[in-house]
């Protein structure tokens, strides 16, 4: 620990988000423009610039903070530079018109802490989110990092660590939500065929299409894994580790890397780590990205280079893993929380949350809501609190119809449950689940038909095709799916959609096929309505399915408002529209393609969608 | 001087004085040999003539010792003189026992030996290239001779009748005395015998325990190639010592110095010639099975015949290097 | 021993079985397709679902890796199961039509006809890993494996092309249920196992009929266990457990007083005369190869046939090949003449063939030898003298198209004739065995110039060799026939008795000795001895042999610097007498 | 003595074991090699001393061929490899001596090669017969007093 550098000392920090999404919104360029402005003002001696991992909120990226104050200032263009710079850090009189004013309001905040999206949150894995520089280990030791891990080596037990957790309530983050300390329990008396060798891994192959929580922690904070890691070795007496990374992650990997190299360098991972006699250490393996892999078996085949599909449970994991012998497999996020627990005590953990449920969530918002990003909240909070409170509601004014939890396993949630509390439980009763964490909003423009068709089509691409039911299954619905939305379903394919669906569910072989019917089965529970309107008159409620739609002019408005501006035609690229300037136009339906390039251009609303 | 005591006569032949030398160092028992015995006739110390010599009785020396080798006319003659007048003729040396380093020469013949020595030789000046001659008329008429130079050197047994040989270059102190003492007390053993005890030098040296279990030799170094271990066997460390094929005797003089046993002491008793018998040990312990690389070892070993037949060529089965006999 | 409840039956089986073995056990029938009961459970068909019922509800397992469990409730055909199963194999079916498990298994549950999208009619592929699975867990090649993923997932090698993992055991296609995989698309990378090229064998067998003892054995060229270290389907499923893969040659020491060599000859390889088409032509064979082929435990079962199954209708053979012929073996073999004989008389009795003799010499030198040749010419087979120049298959007019055509001068006559035939047998001569140069180095025993073991005397001691207590019998000494062979075996093991009865082994007086008054213990001659017979007297300070281990080569003695070793009879005085004998005149 | 009429006397040290069987195979071939070379048997190669060469050319040998087992084929393993050395060293002391190296013959003969052997015998001998006479001095002093 003496190894710890004195810094200098800066009059203010900046916080410049350097998460994946503030990334690709340039912010690498905005920190290179601070620089060149603060040595041009020369206050290079008084301004430090700090990259910090994802700060959330991605919606209004890119994102700069600054300390002292905790001063909010978002959507940066390098353009708006000099001038912050000149008259924050020069002057000290924050700039308004660069801070956050909440939609419908005239009001900048300022403070970060008084923004909505992050008032409700509560930050555990996410802890240090903002706070550091990822990339600097003595930013998340200042910060009481690897003060757990000193805790659990120095004066715990194994036996102490497992029932600390378990007494928290922690479950799995991944997924399936199984009880952490249950299964380090399952681990550590699993006896290993080979010696007393048994392997610890972080599973960290996020897949789902939107969800982003592993990669942000990785990314903001990649000591809290490791150090969560180190605290499992003990408690269930591994002495390797694995982190499974996938490859897509390129930022991810650079830190956790780079975090590997610093923490050994110190003594915290390596050999006789802090000199307690423990050693342990982590070896990143990189996937290829396919979805399959995040399930645990898959995942460890391809640890040991084999092909990436499932194996039968039993045997499980924790008895039979990696190379036969006894492995404990969490992911990213659940990892990220050990370190708090250990810290502060079961106790306080098991404060938060449901009776079921314990601590917080990290949640991925993103679809048709106004404050994309990540928002870590306690168990138990409502959806409404997620979607208005917190993601600022649905932009345009359009009406909220339902939220997807869980990614392509999970289901569509429909607004009369617009109040459920969230935690495992809940969410499995309404057919969804809490998957590992994604949560797409859709509003009235959605179709329910579709989004069904998107999901299955995304599994039934990442299906590994071992089992019978998920490889033919899934494809067989998505077929069918596609044939509904193309006009051409039937009701015997609504039958046949659904007991393919009840037989996937039951006979799959892993988890991520028995789960895969879900968005098919919650949307025919919630919006069948809409299936039948696909199936029997032909229409896609909320216009989504192009096949089904039917364009037309309305001549009266074309004519009279319009003055039949020819735009509609000029734009058309079938020839399916037939009218002159100042006359009616009129749409050939044989020609159409459904395009819907005339409904985007007509200025007047003479192109009518039914 | 009491006739009673025993005659003794030192003469010297084909030799480099240094046994003349040895008995000097005997020092002070010199002394208890003059007590016990007559010197009669010592050219080196004391002025007696050969006619003196002719003059004795025969068979009226009790001793003679012989030192040098013999390879001229006058040598020859005198140490059949001496044989005629003594009792006993002890050969005093390497050079009178094997030939010694003036045996060397049978490498050579007379004329080579006088075309190095009088033309050839880089500080030679003799511009008529005058070479010795055995007869020369003066102008006065009056004829000078001078002794033959022979092609070949000998040792003294093969002149004379030798009856003991007390060897080494030149022979130890208490090797003489041992001797000297023997002739007086009449303890004697058979004709013939050498002075010295009938084993090789291994026997007595201080290094023979280091040897390592098998000694092998990668390539031959010469004494000033290397800096020498002054406690490791000379053959262990690539090193030509003839101490294994050498007659004990000598106290490891050379030893002591760290050199290399040269083998002045001349072979045991069971050994034909001590050359070839001394190659036939060392050549098996060249450490190859190839023959390149055998050729290769054997090239490092500069001088073979020299250095094996250092004391001993004119008493070598071979003698002498090959030459056409005269018919 | 786990109690469940199968289809309403209680039962008792033991811990760690499956529900499917179980069920097996009850004699309930529970459809598979991925299943092997040589494979661990791969689980990827789901045809094998049943419904366990707890108390908790009820789920669908795959009984071919689920482990019965106290109390369990198995229902193998209830509603819920068949339903699952039922629709998976109808997903199969429009996935692999033609695949006949699938169909009968499909007839069985009442599915006539797929509701789903058919890709490919003729697809018998139901991508069960069986191929996949053998090639890697039993076979231990993993040449195969699965290639991209759900409905692009098909079976091939890296990168869809030739492995050089493979190693042609064909266990893919035999494990493949559907026939989905065939042995004609291996074709060239399947190995055939031969004995003596006459036909395919298996890699366990017994050596040949007549072999002592009458035991199978692995053929570890051929067994797939020992190319991959996997596959023994052979030690799971004998019942005795007599196989033993780990078994190892052993080396065993045993102490003996005398050693018979009789370690036989090598046939002599005809291919290496070209002009004669070994190996080229079909139907030139060897005389062992017509020895096999006339054995009544042939693949032909001694009939007489032609690699067309047709039995000859003439034969020519060849003597002399490889034998009195200064490109090869100058020596005579001895046995060829009269086994070709016999040959010729096998072929007279079996066949009707015309038979044509081409010799050198006749050579019947022994009891009968003669008479039985005089039976053969009497017999009517054709003797010509001569050295065949060639066996070629070009023929020069219609009577030798699709014959093999023998040249020859028939020295008799003095006239090159061309003799057409059906088959060629060539009286391959006798060579000393590949190895025994290295065995000669072993026993310490020479090699007479033709590479046979070198007797101590041609007349005196025929079956003695220079190293003493060691014989030599048989072929490994020069060609003989059998007789000859017995006679001289009869010798060597009464010249191993009479050393064994005498009890004791006299060596030669000519060791090496040590004078101890004159050894100064150089320790020159220690390092030299071969047979570390000579040790250093630390305390006496003189080097000792020991007479035991002392051989008598002498080097010590010639390289003894102060001549106190000497060898007995071999004394260096001795020696120099020896030369001075020479030169006295 | 010319060469014409020059009718060496040779000698050859063979070892029992390859050598001397193969002069004996030699002979039960009957194959005719030069009578010239006269042949001692030792057990080995190896047991060639090279005072028994020197005496051999002192007591009027014009050339000495000494014979053993092909290098790796020694009875005693490794004697000829000894045999080799020696040779090799004597050799080049014996040209000190004014002796060529040419008279100082090593050749591997195995038990079965009676005809190399037949070769040897026959080529060592026109080799000296071509060196001529070796003439080393044996006589009392006087024949080496002038030279």
């Amino acid at each position: 620990m003496a190894k710890i550098k004195k810094e200098k000392e800066y009059r203010v920090h900046l916080m410049v988000c350097a998460g994946t999404a503030c990334v690709s919104n340039h912010s690498f360029e905005i920190k290179e423009a601070l620089e060149t402005e603060i040595k041009k003002q020369d206050l290079d001696n008084e301004v430090l610039i700090v990259t910090t991992g994802c700060n959330g909120f991605c919606e209004r990226g890119p994102l700069l903070v600054v300390q002292p104050g905790n001063i909010f200032y978002q959507t940066l263009t390098t353009k708006d530079i000099p001038h912050l710079v000149e008259e924050h850090f020069l002057k000290g009189r924050p700039v308004e018109k660069l801070m956050y004013i909440p939609p419908e309001e005239k009001t900048p905040i300022p403070v970060l802490s008084d923004i909505d999206f992050f008032k409700k949150q509560v930050l555990i894995a996410l802890r240090n989110r903002g706070l550091i520089d990822p990339e600097k280990i003595d930013e998340y030791i200042a910060r009481d990092g690897y003060k757990a891990m000193a805790k659990a080596l120095t004066s715990m037990s194994p036996s102490d660590i497992r029932s600390e957790i378990q007494k928290s309530g922690l479950r799995g983050r991944g997924g399936g939500g199984f009880p952490t300390g249950l299964k380090w329990e399952f681990v550590s008396n699993a006896v290993s065929s080979n010696g007393n060798v048994k392997y610890l891994v972080c599973n960290g192959d996020e897949g789902d299409p939107g969800a982003f929580m592993d990669r942000s922690i990785l990314e903001a904070d990649p000591h809290s894994v490791i150090e969560g890691m180190v605290i499992g070795a003990k408690a269930i007496n591994a002495t390797q580790g694995y982190a499974y990374v996938r490859n897509e992650y390129p930022l991810a990997l650079n830190r956790l890397y780079k975090a590997l190299d610093d923490a050994r360098e110190y003594g915290l991972l390596g050999k006789n780590i802090l000199g307690s006699g423990m050693d342990f250490d982590i070896k990143i393996v990189r996937g290829a990205g396919a979805f399959i892999c995040g399930e645990e078996t898959a995942l460890l085949s391809s640890i040991e280079g084999r092909l990436g599909e499932p194996k039968p449970r039993p045997p499980y994991p924790a008895e039979k893993g990696l190379w036969g012998c006894p492995t404990l497999i969490n992911n990213v996020e659940t990892w990220a929380n050990i370190a708090p627990i250990i810290n502060r005590g079961a106790k306080w953990y098991s404060h938060i949350g449901t009776e079921t449920s314990k601590g917080t969530k990290v949640f991925s918002l993103v679809g048709k809501i106004n404050n994309t990003g990540l928002v870590e909240v306690p168990m138990g909070i409502t959806l409404r609190e997620i979607i208005y409170d917190i993601g600022g509601g649905i932009p345009g004014g359009r009406e909220f119809k339902a939220v997807q939890t869980g990614g392509p396993s999970g289901g569509c949630i429909p607004k009369e449950k617009i109040d459920l509390p969230i935690d495992y439980e809940s969410l499995s009763d309404a057919g969804s689940m809490m998957g590992s964490g994604g949560m797409v909003v859709m509003d009235e423009d959605t179709c329910m038909v579709d989004v069904a068709r998107y999901f299955l089509s995304f599994t039934q691409d990442e299906s590994c095709g071992k089992c019978t039911p998920c490889r033919e299954g899934t494809k067989a619905m998505l077929d069918i799916l596609t044939r509904i939305t193309k006009g051409e379903g039937t009701d015997e394919d609504l039958t046949l959609l659904e007991e393919l669906a009840v037989s996937i569910k039951d006979s799959a072989l892993c988890g991520l096929g028995k789960t895969a019917p879900n968005p098919v089965l919650t949307t025919m529970k919630y919006f069948r309505s809409e299936y039948e309107a696909h199936i029997r008159d032909k229409k896609c409620p909320a216009h989504t399915c192009r096949d089904l739609n039917v364009y037309t002019i309305d001549e009266d408005i074309c004519v009279n408002t319009g003055h039949g501006c020819d735009l509609c035609r000029r734009n058309c690229a079938s020839d399916a529209i037939l009218g002159e300037r100042n006359q009616p136009h009129q749409i050939i339906q044989d020609k159409c393609t459904k395009c819907g390039v005339c409904y985007d251009v007509c200025k007047f609303g003479a192109v009518k969608v039914d | 001087m009491s006739t009673e005591k025993p005659k003794v006569a030192f003469y010297w032949c084909a030799s480099c004085g240094g046994c003349e030398e040895a008995v000097i160092d005997l020092a002070e028992d010199i002394l208890k040999v003059t007590a016990a015995v007559d010197i009669v006739f010592w050219p080196v110390a004391m002025d007696f003539k050969k006619t003196d010599v002719e003059a004795m009785e025969d068979g009226s020396i009790a001793v003679s010792f012989i030192n040098g080798a013999v390879r001229n006319s006058e040598q020859e003659e005198m140490v059949n003189l001496l044989r005629r007048k003594s009792g006993l003729v002890v050969a005093f040396g390497s050079c009178s026992h094997l030939g010694g380093i003036p045996g060397l020469a049978n490498f050579w013949n007379r004329k080579t030996i006088f075309n190095s020595s009088y033309h050839t030789s880089p500080s030679t000046d003799n511009p008529e290239g005058t070479i010795p001659q055995e007869k020369h008329i003066m102008e006065d008429g009056k004829e000078l001779t001078l002794p033959r130079f022979y092609d070949t050197v000998y040792t003294l047994d093969q002149v004379i009748d030798v009856d003991y040989y007390l060897p080494g270059c030149a022979p130890p102190k208490h090797l003489i005395m041992t001797a000297i003492t023997a002739i007086l007390e009449g303890k004697l053993p058979s004709k013939g015998a050498v002075l010295s005890p009938n084993k090789s030098l291994c026997d007595d040296c201080g290094r023979n325990d280091s040897k390592p279990e098998k000694l092998a030799i990668k390539a031959v170094k010469r004494p000033w190639e290397v800096e020498m271990d002054n406690e490791k066997c000379f053959l262990a460390q690539g090193i030509i010592c003839m101490g294994p094929a050498t007659r004990s005797g000598c106290e490891e003089r050379c030893i002591l110095g760290n050199m290399p046993c040269r083998g002045c002491f001349g072979p045991t008793d069971q050994v034909y010639d001590q050359g070839a018998k001394f190659l036939g040990a060392f050549a098996s312990l060249l450490d190859s099975d190839d023959e390149e690389e055998i050729e290769k070892i054997v090239n490092t070993i500069v001088d073979p015949a020299g250095t094996f037949y250092r004391f001993s060529l004119p008493s070598s089965i071979l003698r002498r290097k090959r030459m056409e006999t005269v018919k | 021993m786990v109690n469940l409840k199968i289809d309403g039956k209680t039962i008792q089986v033991e811990d760690g079985i499956t529900i499917l073995q179980a069920a097996e056990q009850q004699e309930i029938k529970i459809p598979t397709l991925c299943y092997h009961p040589l494979m661990e459970p791969y689980a990827a068909c789901r045809v094998c679902v049943v419904e366990s019922i707890s108390g908790k509800g009820s789920e669908l397992v795959t009984s071919c890796n689920t482990l019965v469990k106290n109390g369990m409730e198995i229902q193998t055909a209830s509603d819920k199961a068949l339903f699952a199963r039922r629709m998976n194999v109808e997903m199969l079916l429009a996935q692999a039509p033609a695949a006949v498990p699938v169909q009968e298994l499909a007839k069985e549950l009442g599915i006539e006809k797929t509701r789903f999208k058919i890709k490919d009619p003729d697809e018998k592929c139901i991508l069960c890993g069986m191929c996949v699975r053998a090639c890697e867990d039993i076979v231990g090649a993993s040449a195969i494996s699965f290639l991209q993923r759900g409905q692009h997932r098909e079976v091939c090698t890296p990168f869809g092309e030739q492995s050089e993992a493979c190693i042609g055991c064909t266990a893919c296609a035999f494990f493949c249920p559907t026939g989905a995989i065939t042995v004609e698309d291996l074709h060239g990378r399947k190995v055939i196992h031969s004995e003596l090229d006459l036909g395919p064998s298996t890699a366990i067998r017994v050596p040949i009929r007549q072999a002592v003892p009458m035991v199978p054995f692995i053929d570890e060229e051929a067994c797939i266990h020992f190319k991959t270290g996997e596959c023994k389907i052979c030690s799971d499923v004998c019942q005795k457990e007599a196989i033993d893969h780990e078994a190892q040659d052993e080396e065993i020491e045993l102490e003996v007083g005398s050693i018979i060599l009789a370690s036989g000859f090598k046939s002599f390889d005809p291919s290496l005369i070209p002009a004669y088409g070994y190996g080229r032509l079909d139907n030139v064979i060897t005389a062992l190869e017509f020895e096999r082929l006339v054995n009544a435990s042939s693949p032909t079962g001694g009939k007489i046939l032609l690699s067309n199954g047709e039995e000859p209708k003439s034969v020519g053979i060849i003597h002399c090949v490889g034998s009195r012929d200064e490109n090869y073996n100058e020596y005579c073999s001895r046995v060829c003449c009269m086994y070709s004989l016999k040959f010729a008389h096998l072929l007279k009795e079996k066949t009707s063939a015309d038979i044509y003799d081409f010799y050198i010499d006749m050579r019947c030198f022994g009891k009968g030898y003669e008479e039985f040749y005089h039976r053969l010419l009497h017999e009517g087979t054709k003797f010509i003298r001569g050295r065949v120049s060639e066996v070629s298959d070009m023929a020069l007019s219609k009577e030798e198209e699709g014959k093999l055509i023998i040249r020859v001068e028939d020295t008799l006559i003095g006239v090159v004739r061309r003799i057409p035939v059906d088959m060629v047998i060539l009286a391959t001569g006798l060579e000393p065995g590949t190895d025994s140069n290295q065995i000669a180095k072993v026993f310490n025993i020479s090699c007479s110039q033709d590479g046979f073991f070198l007797e101590r005397h041609p007349k005196l001691a025929p079956v003695s060799t220079f190293s003493d207590g060691i014989f030599l019998a048989g072929t490994c000494q020069s060609p003989k026939d059998i007789p000859d062979t017995v006679a001289q075996a009869g010798a060597a093991a009464c010249e191993a008795l009479a050393l064994a009865d005498k009890g004791k082994f006299d060596l030669e007086p000519i060791t090496a000795e040590i004078d101890e008054e004159l050894c100064a213990g150089c320790q020159i001659c220690v390092g030299l001895c071969p047979f570390t017979a000579i040790t250093y007297d630390k305390e006496k300070g003189i080097s000792e042999i020991n007479d035991a281990l002392c051989k008598g080569c002498g080097t010590c003695v010639s390289a003894c610097p102060s001549g106190a070793a000497q060898q007995k009879h071999f004394r260096d005085k001795q020696i120099f007498a020896e030369i001075e004998g020479i030169f006295i005149e | 003595m010319s060469s014409e009429n020059f009718d060496p006397t040779l000698i050859g040290f063979l070892c029992t074991w390859c050598s001397y069987t193969g002069a004996d195979l030699a002979g039960t071939a009957r194959m005719t090699y030069s009578p010239n070379i006269r042949i001692i048997r030792v057990m080995c190669s190896g047991r060639v001393d090279p005072q028994f060469v020197i005496k051999a050319f002192k007591e009027g040998a014009d050339g000495i061929l000494i014979s053993g087992c092909h290098p790796g084929d020694c009875h005693y393993k490794e004697g000829n490899y000894k045999a080799l050395r020696r040779h090799r060293l004597l050799r080049k002391m014996l040209e000190q001596f004014g002796i060529e190296k040419e008279r100082l013959r090593l050749e591997w003969v195995s038990a079965a090669e009676g005809a190399k052997f037949q070769n040897v015998c026959d080529e060592f001998t026109e080799q000296i017969k071509e060196l001529g006479p070796l003439n080393i001095m044996k006589g009392d002093i006087n024949e080496y007093r002038e030279a």
